[in-house]
């Protein structure tokens, strides 16, 4: 699946997105977070307060417990400030 | 009738609520809001808009439609900018028509509550000696806002 | 900073919000309320405007300074038609200028409801068969509209 | 003082406006709209429900019990329907 990062998430992973093929033992968005946090301390920065942490599947907005099976495109971002 | 843009020019908010009463006669009220980059200490250089490709207009449509089904509006337009915005230049419209003016105040106070925290744009600022000013933090009053329309 | 109009032209509300924000950038905040001539079944002409030269303006003054006092608000422009005015077009704007949105809404709101009621505009009906289908009575949800702003 | 009629007021008594010298006995708006009543049909027609007649004193709306002393320009209508 893809992962995209947005705002200070993005900048502290230091990427925009990427392909990312996790176990099947990681379940759900919070499963993921602990997952992509052992990848390097630039995520462990980004994931170090995963509660703050809005994720979106597939361009819908999902709570951490959502399953990510089937995702496509999985997007992490801190709370949003348009408007 | 619902208009979705996300764009980086700036916008006329007579032209763009032009369509809600193109053709028709019925519409008794129409509420605009416009939302504008403020400088408050005479520090800010541009707010710098991210957003979230395909997801902006997706969700700002599914909030639209949430809107539709709490109130009798004939129309929605939704207009939000993003990258690079200067001081006192838009950022923001939510334009709502209907036929009486009560919805139409409440549709529009609706769409921005959930646009303000809801829609994937993040803000930074851009200082006016260069540097970077961080990123806009989410308000607890924004979170409030929406609790409101929980119990209407 | 208030603007009252009186008048029988038609208006631009872009234009006329823009005395709002010239020359500053610390506005976050516009909401401006169109109303419009509508015509339910179809069986309108125009509607006809009466108003009371000279109080109308002063009343509408009045109304924009209680606004003030509640709310901090920067700006309002208020724009009143009269005379004849066929089905779709602009009958009245409202537009205020504020620091955040919600002080916006709040003040654009209780500004029609105080303007419905109090300001010394009447509407008469002009049919489409050339006879004159009344005076538009005051509504009584236009009166109970009032009463909240007491209890805010 | 002048007096001024506005909407269905001033169709019903058929002129827009004209000067009028009510006695010292008539002391408030009430009284001067049972004054102006005496005046005529159409007066009797234009105040037949004088409790939905608004009035305004020199521009101000003012309630059925304010005194008229001194006013220069008393206008009746009725209920506003602006906006």
């Amino acid at each position: 699946m893809k992962a995209i990062y947005f705002a200070w998430v993005r900048e502290r992973i230091g990427r925009s997105d990427e392909e990312i093929t996790p176990p099947a033992s990681v379940a759900n968005v919070e499963d993921l977070m602990v997952w992509l946090t052992r990848r390097g301390e630039e995520y462990a920065h980004a994931f170090e307060n995963p509660k703050v942490i809005r994720v979106a599947i597939d361009q819908n907005h999902v709570k951490h417990n959502a399953p990510i099976a089937g995702a496509r495109e999985i997007a992490f971002f801190p709370p949003m400030t348009g408007g | 009738m619902v208009t979705i843009r996300v764009q980086a020019e700036d916008f006329d908010p007579t032209v763009e609520t032009a369509v809600l009463t193109k053709g028709r006669t019925d519409v008794g009220a129409i509420v605009t809001f416009t939302g504008l980059c403020r400088d408050e200490g005479g520090m800010l250089n541009a707010l710098e808009l991210e957003h979230y490709p395909g997801m902006a207009e997706q969700e700002l449509a599914r909030i639209a439609a949430q809107a539709q089904e709490r109130w009798p509006v004939q129309g929605i337009v939704i207009i939000h900018r993003f990258g690079k915005i200067p001081p006192g230049e838009r950022i923001v419209m939510v334009s709502v028509s209907a036929w009486h003016r009560s919805e139409a105040f409440c549709a529009a106070e609706f769409l921005m509550d959930f646009l303000k925290t809801q829609a994937p744009f993040w803000k930074r600022q851009n200082l006016g000696d260069g540097t970077s000013g961080g990123w806009v933090a989410g308000k607890e009053a924004d979170e409030e806002a929406l609790e409101r329309w929980n119990t209407k």
